[in-house]
Order: structure tokens, then C-alpha cells, then sequence
């Protein structure tokens, strides 16, 4: 090979030619090209629903494309790539949308199936745990790696899948949506890997739906739309609003300023929504006050694993709480199960969407009413038109891209799935909702309707716990946040305190004591 | 049925040094006879007679009674009673109480072993005997028919019943050139087959002038199947029915004239195996075969006494 | 940065087994108090468990691996059934050496695996169902073979089922006579095998991709694993197993007939479950399921000891212990994962 | 040519309905008779009764019907299988004889009021359905183990409820619900069958049971967390299972107007989860067919008779069974059909769906 300047062509490591796919009722990819060079990352961008899965799972073998070609550097003829396993024999290591690993294994036996250390023949476990150990603190993940993958939380475990994907000796690595859980320093982490990848000429293909991540790391973006190729693009050469112009098929007025948009409440004259008082749940989160109004938006905030989820979890009894009281508009509750909560006027958007939320085989309608049945009992069941109206209302307002209202949940895209979920609490009318990463996965153009959204929601008197582990979201929308650490509450901040900064350096442990 | 004899209280202790400990697998309690057969045991080895009875039920299991009775060997009891699932297969275990000093007398089916002195004693029914009677029966009363149509409903294949019974019948289907076997199917001795296989058989064949039970269940649900074709049968009717067990309801049929021919399978055997240890006891060599007494009951002939003979 | 749960702790398959395995040995240990008359305390007595249960072990180990993928054979029993009456067939009627029987039990376990793997793995049919299919197969070719009662009386096969090997302790009878305990070679041949087994669970890609498999099949596709050849190789090796097994219990036997092994693939899963296979796959050990094994040979020869009882009352009682015994394993390991 | 265009269309809807291949099977195992038995569809009234092979098959399903229905919610409720079916029909079988007999052998007349009898026999078998329930949702064991308790245990149940004799009841009033009504020539199973899956089905679309049980079936936390309670219904699929084997095992008993502990409903637990299965029902739970599992059940029956039809020894009888249900699986297995469509120039279809299993981002 002839060292110096390569021509564009034959750093070409990858190629799709004139891609279909179909599925029942929707025509997931139409006649799309996709091109990767060596030693770039590849933004693959696109509203929810709008094909960047199916791509690249077309590309590893997951599913088979109705017609066109895949061609990798280096072969005379098109790859046939029938199973992921073709795929990572070839040197593409994939990092999926949702987590694909083995929930009963070890975080190392995770990060090494299929590649395990052996000597004479079988697996030696000491070096694979020594190697997994060395991994993971490479990248600054701090988990044992004999603890079992199903004890570690998304985050985490998002972070090992990376992990394993990256330790892959391989010449394309796809990440989709790997940011989707992370916080902003794990994001921070994640990048300066991807760029030390790129430097050995790793070609990547990154989707998010973040437009500062692709514009902080990327040099190509390439953007669907409905299934369609709309282009291919330097990063430098398109701007933000282009990008979005380009992705949505209309103009937007990107990130419009919400926050000026709406008026914060800074007096609450009534009784609280909800009360906590000394809440907590042993082994997981440490007693903890907090009382939610009327009107509120309020936020939690903390680093990755400092106990939101399981915050949260404790008011509307998904996990009981086992000391402490709980008010509801001055009334003492006992909640016993998420049903005693849903009566009372609670809500819970669960984090994992995968484990917690959707119901993958009942059909859309189904997962948008079934909260709501659920809260008015076996025998009162809500009549077929009833149903059909209340899921085309929420199609309608969170835009959910399905086939129709009877297609089974599993074959919606990930960000619409997160939508159907969202609309599930909507209908359920709660007077105290409960987001855990409500947003996750979804696009951008989506993001800010969902944060207008709960802000209207706010204004029509709903209280709203929102968690994100995207500060910027939850400053524009929280009138007051509740910072965690390692399953402490450890402050609360609103009106001015509400920066980044303090933020900050509540969670670093700080002035701000516990109210 | 009866309350069973085991459950007595405790004797004083140096009496149970003086019982003679008996353990006894048992193959089940598949139906009334095996009940019956049981009741028989337990009333006999009870502590008022000088025995402690260590019963073990093998759930139709071989391997089981295999595993009973090496606990049996373990518990060191003096004498093992076996009422064995199949015919074969004892040769290993048999050794191993052999090997222990333990004399072992077998009940109901005969078993197969390569060694004859691995048993002591057997006391039983002859199926093959019971088939014979049968078809003696069928063979005399057709004497001048040809040719005579039989409808063969079996037991459970493989059993040590069904093996006799069948046997029996088709020996003299080859003798006797009239007689002929038109359907042969398993009723798996159980009423809801019988009546399933007959009501099947009755739509291929019209013709039929013998139907061959081999017990009274499967009688019983001939008779219903029968019944809903609108056929007559028994004494006063065009079909014949044979059947087996002479059981309480069976023979309450036969009298009844349902049933024109049954043959008894008697399930009393712990007096027989009672006289067995006796002679053992006191040193004596028992035969190494005996048979139990058998009669036949014909519907023509049996009478309420017969009935109320018979407790199971 | 620090995260909670860093301290090493237990897993809760670990835990189980070490609560299985506590509570085999109260259960023996109360046993021998209640029963010691009844021989219970004497070292044969514990023995039998694994002489009576050889074939069981090897054929419940077999299962347990199919099981952690997410499978199920209820052919078991059946194939069992159909191999000591091929064997006996073979070697009474056929006069094959008892060497070549060998090769026919588990050339028969290998075909079942192989058929029953296929259309598991390639066709994704149900496995109940496909081997529920097994289960019919086996029976009916079995009585196909012969409905008659065959005895093994071939020599060589028989000297190996009465080959005892003493054992440099035992006990003295009532009569003040010293009897050595004694194991039969087929005892050695399944712990053979589960030591084998735990290796190659253990420590060998095939055994770590049985877990994968059965942890989430997607994710383990996903994650690049050849999922459908990983089935079908549990599937069989199972089947030889089987085979193996089946061969064992036909030691045990010396016979072959169709009634045969009838439900024993229900106490090979209950014996697996005892032992902490989850049903749902992707969780398991042979050392468990060994242990399943002996719990449940335990249970009845503690009721064929006590020996009052009379036939129905045997199985309710039988029962009603595997009940007890489940629902405390299971009550105490719920207290554990709810305490953590 | 729009009309061609449209009877494509409907022939394409016809074909993928779900219940389509369970039918075709069903149709085929049929008409196999009559190749073998020509007069198998005949049916005629004899004796004031309706008789024929295509009687016997419809009367002879009825206790498997049952159970399937009952197996149906079970399986979609908790993934696994009520394998006790069997064991509870001979309890309720002798609880009901028993108490007709008033604890006698053989008895010619009721010695208690029939209802009295029923609703004890039911009153037992849905007690053992919730100790079934009990142990499956609240204890967490697995469906198959928890059952087997009851599988090994409920016949010696029945053996104490009758003291091990078999309890006659030769009542002609008792011979009604396995047999004829005077006057009626369809056997009575049938209608108690039909008036079951009826029922059921009414239950089904009345109140959200089915909605709760798929969601329990599919994904037991999520539903949770939509305030299901998970452990309730399946507790309540299992009680109604109970109940059912209940009811079959009055009928099975009827039909032989005895408690025979042990052959009622021997080896039915098998044949009902196979009719679940053969219906296009996965047994790993979720979505249900209870159309299927009537018409796998039908099948299963179809078979056995027409195997007794063709003179098939009861003893091989189960190889053929295997082999055709094999065939019926594999013919209704996902990646068959792909195959299937491959293979054939003709199927210019769109792409079959990615396996079911496959779930999406
Ligand atoms: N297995 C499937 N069956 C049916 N439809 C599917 C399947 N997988 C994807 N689809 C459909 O294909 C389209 C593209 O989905 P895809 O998952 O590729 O979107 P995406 O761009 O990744 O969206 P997101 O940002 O929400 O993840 C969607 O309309 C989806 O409903
Ligand atoms: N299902 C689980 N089982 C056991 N431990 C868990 C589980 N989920 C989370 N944890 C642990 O509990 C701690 C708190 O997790 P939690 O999910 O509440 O964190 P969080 O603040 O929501 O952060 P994030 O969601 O970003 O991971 C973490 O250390 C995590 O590893
Ligand atoms: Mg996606
Ligand atoms: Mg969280």
C-alpha cells in the first residue's frame, strides 16, 4: 500500500447500495446509499421512525434487505452478511439501541462472550475478570466485574456495551443512540474514545439524537427521512438549522427559547401534591424529604447511579419504601402497589423502557389505554371506539409514526415505542406525573413538543417530577431541582441557583446543605 | 375398603423384637384388585398375628421397587414380599437380598431371572390359565358356528395380564379354524377406552358375535357402547361378553346377565404368603410355585351368594 | 467517582445452591435421627441414593443443560424407556455382544438429540412440543421393538450390573456381622459426569454460550453468538446423554419393557428445578441438579422407611414433601434477593 | 382485473389469518379418513342418537375442549402449563361420585342431591386450581413444578376421597351429563363443551381479563407498574383452570358413571397442552387464541379417532400421533413458511415479517 495521500476512494471501508426494506404496513428503507470511509465518524441522523435502526441492522445481519448491496473494502464481491456473528467476523462491532447483553452473565463475561481468555483449552476467569477490571477502569466505569449485568443500572450497562464493542478489534464500529442514558461525562468519555478510534482508522457510524454531540464529534452526517436518503454531508457544510430543516422536511425554529416562553411560579399557596417525609428504602436510597406543588416542574438532578430512578421508584411504590410517610394533598397514604399510587393521582414513566414500559406484543392501542383500564377495573372495560379515539388522540399530538393503531409495539422504532409510553400516563390524567428520562431516544423536533408539552401540563395544574440525564432539558423546563448522591438526597435549588454551575457544585458536596 | 392394619399403636418394645418384620413392595394401587390385593397383606401382617408389615407403594415404578427394596435390605427385615411392576429385570436387586440373608417371596406376576434360587417362593395367578378357561368357554359354545366373530379389546400392553389373557385367546383362535378375530385394540383395562375402542369397532363391523374383555372395566364400557348402538347382548342378547377380574360390580353384571362369562383373578394372596413364612419359620421348604385358586363365573349359573362373597 | 454497590457479593445462584445443599443435609440429617433403626444412619443406606439414581443423575444433568437454554425434553423418559428395550432387544433376541449395546443406547439418545435439537434450533418449534413429540415417539417405537417383557440375561451385561465395589467402610447387621458399603461402577460413571458437566458449563466457550443463549437469545444473536448451533449441540448432547443415562438405569433394570421409566422425565425437571435450573433458562448447575436428585431420593426413602402408609396416602405424602421442600427454598431465597 | 386484484387480496387475508393453518390441519387430518373409512362423515340417527365417526370426534373432544380453554388462559397468563389438569378432573370425579354414593361402593340411587355433588366437585377442583395459583404467583414456582405437586398427588387425593375402591354411581339421572339427554340425539359433552368455551369467551369480551392476561403474559413488570396485579390474575387464570378440569372430570365421570381415580383424564394434560399449541398459541405466554386451542383440540381428537378408525394398535398409536404432530408444527413453524415462500417462484410476496421473535429498536 502506498503510504501518504489516499484518495477518497480507497479509504472507502464500506458501502450500501440502493437499500429496500419492508415491513408490514411501512416501508422501513427506500433505495438508500450509505457510504463509510475509514478513520471517520458518520452521523446517521433522522427523525424517530425514520430508518437509522433498520439500517444498520440490515448492515449486521440482523435483518436480511429486500434488495440491494453491501460491499466492504476489500472483497471482489458483495458481502453477504445473514447474522451478526458474519457481521463481527467481518470487523463491524455494533453497539444496538437497545442494550443487547445477557442479563444472568457477569459484567466480564459480558464484555468478553464469545472472545473469552483461555488457557490450555478452557476459560480462565482470573485473567478475563483481570482484563474486564483493566477495561472498564480504562474508561472509567467502576463496577465489579463479577457483579451480575441484570444488578447494574442502564447507564452502566450501556457503558459496558460500549466497552465491548470498542475492545472488538474492528474496522467499523456502529453506535446507536449510545448516549441515549449517559450523562455528560460519561458522553465526555465516550468521545475521546471514539476520536482515539478514529485516529486508527476506525470507521464509525454514530446516531444520536443530540445535535451538540453530532456536531462535537462528527465529519460526515448522513440524513434519512420516512425510509428515504435525503443526503450526505459534511459536517462544517450544514448547519444546525439546515440539519433539522433537513431531517423534519420543513423549516424549524430549532430549540425555540421555552424557558422565556414560559413563566415560572415562584409562590405556591396550596397544600402540596405530594409530601415525603424521611422516605426511604433500605440498601437503596437514604430518608428524604420533599414536597411537590401544584404547577411545578421539578427536577432531580445527580450523577450517573446517584439514586433517581430509585427515588422516584420509592414514591409511587414501584419499589416499596420502608420508612417515612407519604402525604398527598395533606392525606397520609399507604401505597402498596403502583395501582394504590395510579388511583391516587400518580404517574410513572419507567426508565428502562425495555424491561419496565412497553408491553412488546400488545398492539399500540392496547399499551396507550392499559394504564387507564388498569385504574378503572376488570369490569368496566372501554368500549372499542372509546379506545381508538383516545390512541389517534395520542398519535396525533406526539406524532407517533405507526402503521396503524393495531400494530404490536415491538415493531415500532424505539423513539415511537418511548412516545406510545408517554401517551399511556398522558391518558391516565395524573395530577402527579413522574418522567424518568422521558425524552430518551427521542428526536429532537419531538423533544421540544414533549418539553412544551409538560410545561403546559404544568400550567394547567399537573406536578411534574421530571429526571434527565441532559441538564440543559431539565433547566429550561424545572422551576426547582432536587440534587442526588450515592442515594442522598443532598439539596434542592430553584430560581436563581438554578445554573449549571451550582449544580455542579451541589453534587461535588458543597454549601447548599439538605432543606 | 377398610382401614389399613399399620396404623395399630406401638407394641412394648421387647415385643416388636419378636415380630417378624415383614416388607412388602407393592406395585401400586392401579385399581380395585391391586386395592384389594393390598387389604389382603395388610390384614394379614398385622402385630396381632406376630407381624410388623413395612409397606411401600412403587407408584407403577420398577425402579422404585428396585430402590425399596435395598431400603428393605437396609432395614434388615426378615422377610420381603414382592408384587413386582414387571416381570423382568430383578436379577441385581434380588442378588443384593441374597447376598443379605433375606428370603424373598414373590406375589401376583411371576418374575423372569436368570437364577431361580434368587426367589423363594411365588404365589399368583396364572393369566394364561384364566385366557384358557376363556376361550374354552367361547369354544364350546360355538361349536357349531363358522364362523365365529371376535371383537378383542385388550389390557394394557405389555402388562403381565394382557400377556396371558391374549395369549390364551389367540391359541385357540389357531386351534379352532371357526373362530376368528375381526378387531383387536387396546382398551387399557379402563372403562372410557373400552367404550371408546367399541363404539369405533362397532362402526367397521356388523357382524359380531364375541367380544373378548380383558377385565371388567373394559367390559363395562362395552356394554355402554353397546347399549348406544342399540345392540343386544349378554344371556338374552346376540352378543357375547367375556370378561375377566370377577370383581364385586363385575359379577353383580354377570348376574344381571350383562356379562355371559367372567373369569376370576383373585387378589387374597397374604393368607397364602402368611403359610409361606410359616413354613419357613420352622424350617421348612415351601413349594416354589402356588398358584391361587381361580373359579370362572357364568351368567347362566352364578348366583347372589357368589356376589356377596366378594368384598372387593 | 464511586459507585453503591461496589462490595463483592454472593450471587443468587450461588446462594441457592449453598441452600439446597444446607437443607439436603437437615433433611438426611433428621432422617437418621428419626429413622435410625430403620437403617438410615448406615453409610449404604446414603449410597443407594446414587446407586438407584445413576441413570437419573446422568439423564437430569443432560436436561439441565437443555434447560439453561431455554429448553425442556419431556422425551426423556420415553427415550430411556426405548433404549433399554433396544438394548435388551438387541442383546436377548438379536444376540449382540453387550459392548455393542453400548453403541446403540447412545446412538439412539444421539438421534433423538440430533432429530429434536433440529427442529428446535433450525425450525424454532417449540421444544414442549417437539418433545412432547419425543415423549409419543419413543413409547409407541418402543412397544413397536416387542410388547413383551424382555429380560437382559446376557452375561457380560449382567456381570457389570452386579459388580459391586466394596468400599473400605459399612456397618454391622443385627446379627453382629461387619458389611462393607459398596457402589456400583455405574455410581462412578455419573459423578463422572458431573464433573464434566461443571466443567464444561464452566469453563469452556460452549458451556458460557449455553448461559448466553439461554439469558436472552436476542441479545446473545445480537452479540454475535451462533444461537441456533448452540441449541442444537445442548440438544445433542443432551440426547447422548440420555442414551448414557438411559444405559445406566438399564444396569439398574435389567430389563426392558414399555411401561419403563414412565415419568421420569418429570422427576429429572423437578429434580433440575430443586436444584436451582430456572425453567426460563439461562440459570443452572449440575452440581444442583445432582443434589435435586438426592433430595428427592431422600423424600422417598424416607416414606418407604416409615412404611405405614397405605398407596394414596404414599403419594400425596410424597408430594407434599417436594411441596414443602419448593416453597421453603423457594420463601427463603425471596427473603434473601428482598434483604439485598 | 380489479376483481382479480381483489380476490387476491382476500385470499392473502384469508391465509395469514392466524387460525388459517390450525384449520387447514385440522381439515386435512379429516379428510385423510376418507381415503381409509369413506363412510367417516356419514352420520345417521340411530337409536334416536346421532351416529357416526364426525359425532364421535365432537363428543369425544369435549373434555380436552375444556381443558384447553382452561389451558389457554393459564399458559398465556404465566408462560408455562397447568400439567395437574388431569389429577384435578379424577378429584372432581370423586368428589362427585362420593358424595352421590354417600361414601357407599355402588350405589342405585342418589344418596345426595345431585347439585350438592357438583358444586362440591367443583368447589374441590377450584380449590386445587388455587393452590396451583398460590404457588405459581404468589411463591414464584415455576408453572410445571408447582403443578407437578398436584399431578403426583391429586390422584391419591381421589384413591382417599373414594377409600382406593371405584365408586359406581348406576343412576340413569347420572348417566346425563356424559351421555343423552332422553329425547336429544346430540351427545350432552357437547353442549356442556360449547356452553364452556361460550361462556368464556363471553367473560373475555365483557370484562379486560384477556387484555390483562396478555399483559401479564408478555411483561410481567411493566404491568405492574401500569397497576395490574400480576400475582391476581394469574392466581385467577389458575382458578379458573381448576374449575374447568372440574367440570371435565364430571363430565369423564358421567360418562363411565364412576370415580375411577385412576384413568379419569390420564395423559389429557399432555393432549390439552398440544391442542394449545397446535391452535398457533405459543407456549411461552401473551397473546392467546382460544379459537385455536378449540380447534387443536379438535385435531388431537380427529386424530385419535381416525387412528382407531384405520384398526392402529393403541400401543403405536402414539408414533403416528408424533409424526403428524410434527408435521402440523413444522408446517406452522415461521421459518418453514419463509422457506416455503422462498423456495416457491410463485410467492412474488413482500417479505414474510422478521421472525416474531425479533424485536426492534
Ligand atoms: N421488526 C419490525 N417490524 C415492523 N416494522 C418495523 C420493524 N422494525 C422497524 N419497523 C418500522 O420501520 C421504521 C423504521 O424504524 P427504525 O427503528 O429504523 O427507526 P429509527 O430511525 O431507528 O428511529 P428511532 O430514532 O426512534 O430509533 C419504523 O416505522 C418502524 O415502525
Ligand atoms: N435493578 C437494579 N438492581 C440492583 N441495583 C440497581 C438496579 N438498578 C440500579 N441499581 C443500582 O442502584 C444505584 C442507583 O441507581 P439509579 O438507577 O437509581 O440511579 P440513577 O440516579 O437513576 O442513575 P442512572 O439512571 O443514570 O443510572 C446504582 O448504583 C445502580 O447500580
Ligand atoms: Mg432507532
Ligand atoms: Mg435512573
Amino acid at each position: 500500500m502506498k503510504a501518504g495521500e489516499k484518495t477518497m476512494e480507497d479509504r472507502i471501508v464500506l458501502s450500501m447500495r440502493s437499500i429496500n426494506k419492508a415491513f408490514p404496513g411501512v416501508k422501513a428503507l427506500k433505495n438508500v446509499d450509505f457510504t463509510l470511509r475509514s478513520g471517520e465518524i458518520h452521523a446517521l441522523m433522522g427523525e424517530n421512525g425514520a430508518g437509522k435502526s433498520t439500517l444498520i441492522k440490515v448492515l449486521t445481519g440482523v435483518y436480511e434487505a429486500d434488495s440491494g448491496e453491501i460491499r466492504i473494502a476489500g472483497e471482489d464481491r458483495p458481502a453477504s452478511i445473514h447474522s451478526p456473528q458474519a457481521a463481527q467476523e467481518k470487523g463491524i462491532s455494533t453497539v444496538y439501541q437497545e442494550i443487547t447483553l445477557c442479563p444472568n452473565l457477569t459484567v466480564a463475561e459480558n464484555l468478553f462472550l464469545g472472545r473469552e481468555p483461555r488457557k490450555a483449552g478452557f476459560i480462565d476467569w482470573k485473567t478475563m475478570n483481570r482484563k474486564s477490571e483493566e477495561l472498564l477502569t480504562g474508561l472509567d466505569i467502576h463496577v465489579s466485574p463479577t457483579k451480575q449485568l441484570d444488578g447494574c443500572s442502564i447507564a452502566v450497562q450501556q457503558m459496558i456495551a460500549i466497552a465491548r464493542a470498542v475492545d472488538m478489534q474492528c474496522r467499523v464500529l456502529i453506535l446507536d443512540e449510545p448516549t441515549s442514558s449517559l450523562d455528560d461525562e460519561e458522553v465526555g468519555k465516550l468521545f475521546s474514545l471514539m476520536r482515539r478510534l478514529k485516529e486508527q482508522n476506525v470507521g464509525i457510524i454514530f446516531v444520536t439524537h443530540f445535535l451538540e454531540q453530532v456536531y462535537a464529534v462528527s465529519d460526515r452526517i448522513t440524513v434519512l427521512r420516512n425510509g428515504a436518503l435525503v443526503g450526505e454531508f459534511m459536517t462544517q457544510d450544514l448547519p444546525r438549522l439546515q440539519l433539522v430543516a433537513k431531517m423534519m422536511g420543513k423549516d424549524f425554529d430549532d430549540l425555540a427559547e421555552i424557558r422565556n416562553a414560559h413563566e415560572k411560579r415562584k409562590e405556591f399557596d396550596e397544600t402540596p401534591v405530594i409530601e415525603a417525609e424521611n422516605l426511604g428504602r433500605r440498601g437503596s436510597i437514604k430518608p428524604f424529604d420533599l414536597t411537590a406543588h401544584k404547577g411545578e416542574v421539578m427536577g432531580f438532578t445527580g450523577l450517573l447511579g446517584s439514586g433517581r430512578s430509585e427515588l422516584v421508584r420509592a414514591i409511587y411504590g414501584a419499589d416499596k419504601a420502608d420508612n417515612g410517610t407519604l402525604k398527598i394533598k395533606g392525606k397520609t397514604v399507604r401505597i402498596n402497589a403502583p395501582l394504590d399510587a395510579m388511583k391516587k393521582g400518580m404517574a410513572y414513566l419507567p426508565e428502562d423502557r425495555k424491561r419496565d414500559g412497553i408491553i412488546a406484543d400488545l398492539s399500540v392501542r392496547e399499551n396507550i389505554i392499559i394504564a387507564l383500564q388498569a385504574k378503572r377495573g376488570m369490569f368496566r372495560p372501554m368500549s372499542r371506539k372509546e379506545a381508538e379515539e383516545f390512541t389517534d388522540r395520542y398519535i396525533d399530538l406526539l406524532q407517533i409514526k405507526t402503521a396503524s393503531r393495531e400494530t404490536p409495539l415491538r415493531s415500532l422504532s424505539g423513539g415511537n415505542q418511548q412516545k406510545v409510553i408517554i401517551g399511556r400516563w398522558l391518558l391516565t390524567n395524573p395530577e402527579y406525573l413522574i418522567l424518568d428520562e422521558p425524552t430518551r431516544g427521542i428526536d429532537v423536533g419531538t423533544k421540544t413538543e414533549i418539553q412544551k408539552l409538560i410545561l403546559s401540563l404544568a400550567d394547567e395544574g399537573m406536578s411534574v417530577a421530571f429526571i434527565s440525564s441532559e441538564v440543559e432539558e431539565m433547566l429550561r423546563t424545572c422551576s426547582r431541582m432536587a440534587v442526588l448522591r450515592d442515594g442522598e438526597k443532598v439539596g434542592e435549588l430553584s430560581g436563581a441557583d438554578l445554573t449549571q454551575e451550582k449544580i455542579m457544585k451541589t453534587i461535588a458536596g458543597g454549601e447548599h446543605g439538605n432543606g | 375398603g377398610g382401614t389399613s392394619g399399620g396404623d395399630a399403636a406401638a407394641p412394648p418394645e421387647d415385643d416388636a423384637n419378636a415380630l417378624i418384620v415383614v416388607g412388602f413392595s407393592q406395585v401400586g394401587a392401579e385399581s380395585d384388585w391391586r386395592t384389594a390385593n393390598t387389604q389382603s397383606m395388610k390384614d394379614t401382617f398385622v402385630e396381632a398375628n406376630g407381624y410388623k408389615l413395612i409397606f411401600d407403594d412403587a407408584q407403577q415404578k420398577q425402579e422404585n421397587q428396585i430402590t425399596a427394596i435395598r431400603n428393605f435390605i437396609q432395614q434388615e427385615v426378615d422377610y420381603i414380599v414382592l408384587a413386582p411392576v414387571t416381570e423382568t429385570g430383578w436379577d441385581t436387586v434380588l442378588q443384593e437380598a441374597k447376598d443379605a440373608g433375606i428370603p424373598v417371596i414373590i406375589v401376583d406376576r411371576m418374575i423372569d431371572v436368570s437364577d431361580d434360587s434368587l426367589y423363594t417362593a411365588w404365589v399368583g395367578s396364572d393369566f394364561r390359565q384364566e385366557g384358557d378357561k376363556a376361550a374354552a368357554w367361547i369354544v364350546e359354545n360355538f361349536k357349531d358356528k363358522d364362523p365365529v366373530n371376535i371383537v378383542h379389546i385388550q389390557g394394557t400392553i405389555g402388562s403381565s395380564a394382557q400377556i396371558g389373557r391374549t395369549a390364551g385367546l389367540e391359541d385357540a383362535v389357531a386351534k379352532n379354524s371357526n373362530l376368528k378375530i375381526i378387531a383387536q385394540q387396546s382398551g387399557e383395562f379402563t372403562q372410557a377406552k373400552g367404550q371408546e375402542v367399541m363404539e369405533s369397532v362397532l362402526k367397521q363391523n356388523d357382524k359380531i358375535d364375541v367380544v373378548y374383555c380383558e377385565n371388567d372395566n373394559e367390559a363395562f364400557g362395552v356394554i355402554d357402547a353397546l347399549e348406544a348402538a342399540g345392540k343386544t347382548y349378554g344371556r338374552d342378547g346376540d352378543i357375547k361378553i367375556i370378561s375377566f377380574d370377577a370383581t364385586n360390580a363385575g359379577l353383580t353384571d354377570t348376574l344381571a346377565g350383562k356379562i355371559n362369562y367372567n373369569v376370576e383373578c383373585n387378589p387374597l394372596h397374604g393368607p397364602r404368603v402368611e403359610k409361606i413364612i410359616k413354613q419357613l419359620e420352622s424350617g421348612g421348604t415351601p413349594d416354589k410355585k402356588a398358584y391361587v385358586d381361580e373359579a370362572a363365573f357364568d351368567a347362566t349359573t352364578i348366583t347372589q351368594a357368589d356376589i356377596d362373597a366378594r368384598s372387593y | 467517582m464511586k459507585t453503591l454497590n461496589d462490595r463483592k457479593h454472593m450471587s443468587g445462584t450461588t446462594f441457592l445452591l449453598i441452600i439446597t445443599i444446607g437443607l439436603f443435609v437437615v433433611m438426611y440429617a433428621a432422617g437418621m435421627i428419626a429413622f435410625a433403626e430403620g437403617g438410615f444412619a448406615k453409610p449404604q443406606m446414603f449410597l443407594n441414593l446414587f446407586i438407584s439414581n445413576a441413570g437419573l443423575i446422568v439423564i437430569a444433568c443432560g436436561l439441565t443443560l437443555v434447560m439453561i437454554t431455554g429448553g425442556i425434553d419431556i422425551s426423556v423418559g420415553s427415550v430411556t424407556a426405548l433404549v433399554c428395550m433396544a438394548v435388551a432387544y438387541q442383546m436377548e433376541v438379536n444376540h449382540m455382544s453387550a459392548y455393542g449395546a453400548i453403541f446403540i443406547a447412545l446412538g439412539i439418545g444421539l438421534a433423538f438429540g440430533i432429530v429434536q435439537g433440529f427442529l428446535v434450533a433450525y425450525l424454532d418449534i417449540q421444544p414442549f412440543i417437539v418433545t412432547l413429540a419425543g415423549l409419543f415417539l419413543g413409547r409407541g417405537l418402543t412397544s413397536m421393538i416387542s410388547t413383551e417383557m424382555i429380560s437382559i440375561k446376557n452375561e457380560v451385561f449382567l456381570s457389570w450390573a452386579k459388580f459391586k465395589i466394596f468400599l473400605p467402610f459399612g456397618s454391622v447387621n443385627k446379627k453382629g456381622i461387619f458389611q462393607p458399603a459398596y457402589i456400583y461402577p455405574t455410581v462412578i460413571i455419573a459423578l463422572l459426569v458431573v464433573v464434566a458437566m461443571v466443567i464444561l458449563l464452566r469453563y469452556t466457550k460452549f458451556g458460557r454460550r449455553v448461559y448466553a443463549v439461554g439469558g436472552n437469545q436476542q441479545s446473545a444473536m445480537m452479540m454475535g453468538l451462533n444461537v441456533r448451533r448452540t441449541k442444537m449441540q445442548a440438544y445433542v448432547l443432551n440426547g447422548f446423554l440420555v442414551g448414557l443415562g438411559g444405559f445406566l438405569f438399564g444396569l439398574n433394570s435389567c430389563a426392558g419393557f414399555v411401561e419403563q421409566a414412565k415419568w421420569l422425565e418429570m422427576d429429572a425437571i423437578s429434580s433440575a428445578v430443586i436444584g436451582g435450573t430456572l425453567l426460563t433458562g439461562g440459570v443452572g448447575n449440575p452440581i444442583g441438579t445432582l443434589f435435586g436428585v438426592l433430595i428427592k431420593g431422600t423424600i422417598s426413602s424416607l416414606i418407604t422407611t416409615q412404611g405405614t402408609l397405605s398407596s394414596w396416602w404414599v403419594r400425596i405424602a410424597l408430594s407434599a414433601l417436594l411441596c414443602f421442600f419448593i416453597v421453603l427454598q423457594s420463601v427463603i431465597v425471596s427473603r434473601n434477593k428482598k434483604a439485598r | 382485473m380489479v376483481m382479480a386484484e381483489n380476490g387476491k387480496h382476500y385470499l392473502k387475508k384469508i391465509t395469514e389469518h392466524h387460525l388459517f393453518l390450525p384449520l387447514v390441519c385440522l381439515a386435512v387430518v379429516l379428510l385423510a379418513n376418507v381415503i381409509k373409512t369413506p363412510n367417516f362423515f356419514q352420520v345417521s340417527i340411530n337409536n334416536g342418537i346421532l351416529y357416526g365417526y364426525v359425532v364421535d370426534v365432537v363428543n369425544r373432544s369435549s373434555e380436552l375442549l375444556i381443558l384447553a380453554v382452561g389451558m389457554t388462559l393459564v399458559t398465556a397468563a404465566s408462560g408455562g402449563q397447568d400439567i395437574s389438569v388431569g389429577s384435578v378432573m379424577a378429584v372432581s370425579g370423586a368428589v362427585c361420585c362420593q358424595v352421590l354414593s354417600g361414601g357407599q361402593v355402588s350405589v342405585n340411587s342418589f344418596q345426595n342431591p345431585f347439585l350438592l355433588a357438583v358444586l362440591a366437585a367443583l368447589a374441590a377442583a377450584a380449590l386445587c386450581g388455587a393452590f396451583n395459583g398460590l404457588l405459581v404467583s404468589k411463591i414464584n414456582i415455576p408453572p410445571m413444578v408447582a403443578t407437578l405437586i398436584l399431578y403426583t398427588a391429586g390422584r391419591g387425593i381421589a384413591q382417599l376421597v373414594t377409600n382406593g375402591q371405584i365408586t359406581y354411581v348406576r343412576v340413569d339421572a347420572y348417566k346425563l351429563a356424559g351421555g343423552y339427554i332422553p329425547g336429544c340425539p346430540v351427545p350432552t359433552p357437547v353442549f356442556i363443551a360449547i356452553g364452556i368455551v361460550v361462556l368464556v369467551s363471553i367473560i373475555l369480551k365483557k370484562t379486560t381479563l384477556r387484555l390483562y392476561i396478555e399483559s401479564v403474559g408478555i411483561n410481567g413488570s411493566a404491568s405492574r407498574l401500569v397497576g395490574l396485579n400480576s400475582t391476581r390474575i394469574k392466581f385467577i387464570s389458575y382458578v379458573i383452570c381448576g374449575l374447568l378440569a372440574g367440570v371435565a372430570g364430571i363430565v369423564a365421570s358421567s360418562r363411565i358413571y364412576s370415580a375411577d381415580a385412576n384413568n379419569i383424564g390420564i395423559y389429557l394434560e399432555m393432549d390439552a397442552i398440544l391442542a394449545v399449541a397446535l391452535g398457533g398459541n405459543l407456549l411461552g405466554g401473551g397473546k392467546f387464541s382460544l379459537a385455536g386451542s378449540v380447534i387443536g383440540a379438535f385435531t388431537i381428537q380427529a386424530l385419535t379417532t381416525t387412528l382407531y378408525a384405520m384398526n392402529v394398535a393403541a400401543d403405536q398409536l402414539p408414533v403416528y400421533k408424533a409424526i403428524v404432530v410434527i408435521i402440523i408444527v413444522t408446517l406452522q413453524s415461521p421459518v418453514f413458511r419463509k422457506f416455503i415462500a422462498l423456495t416457491l417462484p410463485a410467492g412474488r410476496k413482500p417479505m414474510k415479517p422478521a421472525e416474531a421473535e425479533e424485536e426492534v429498536q
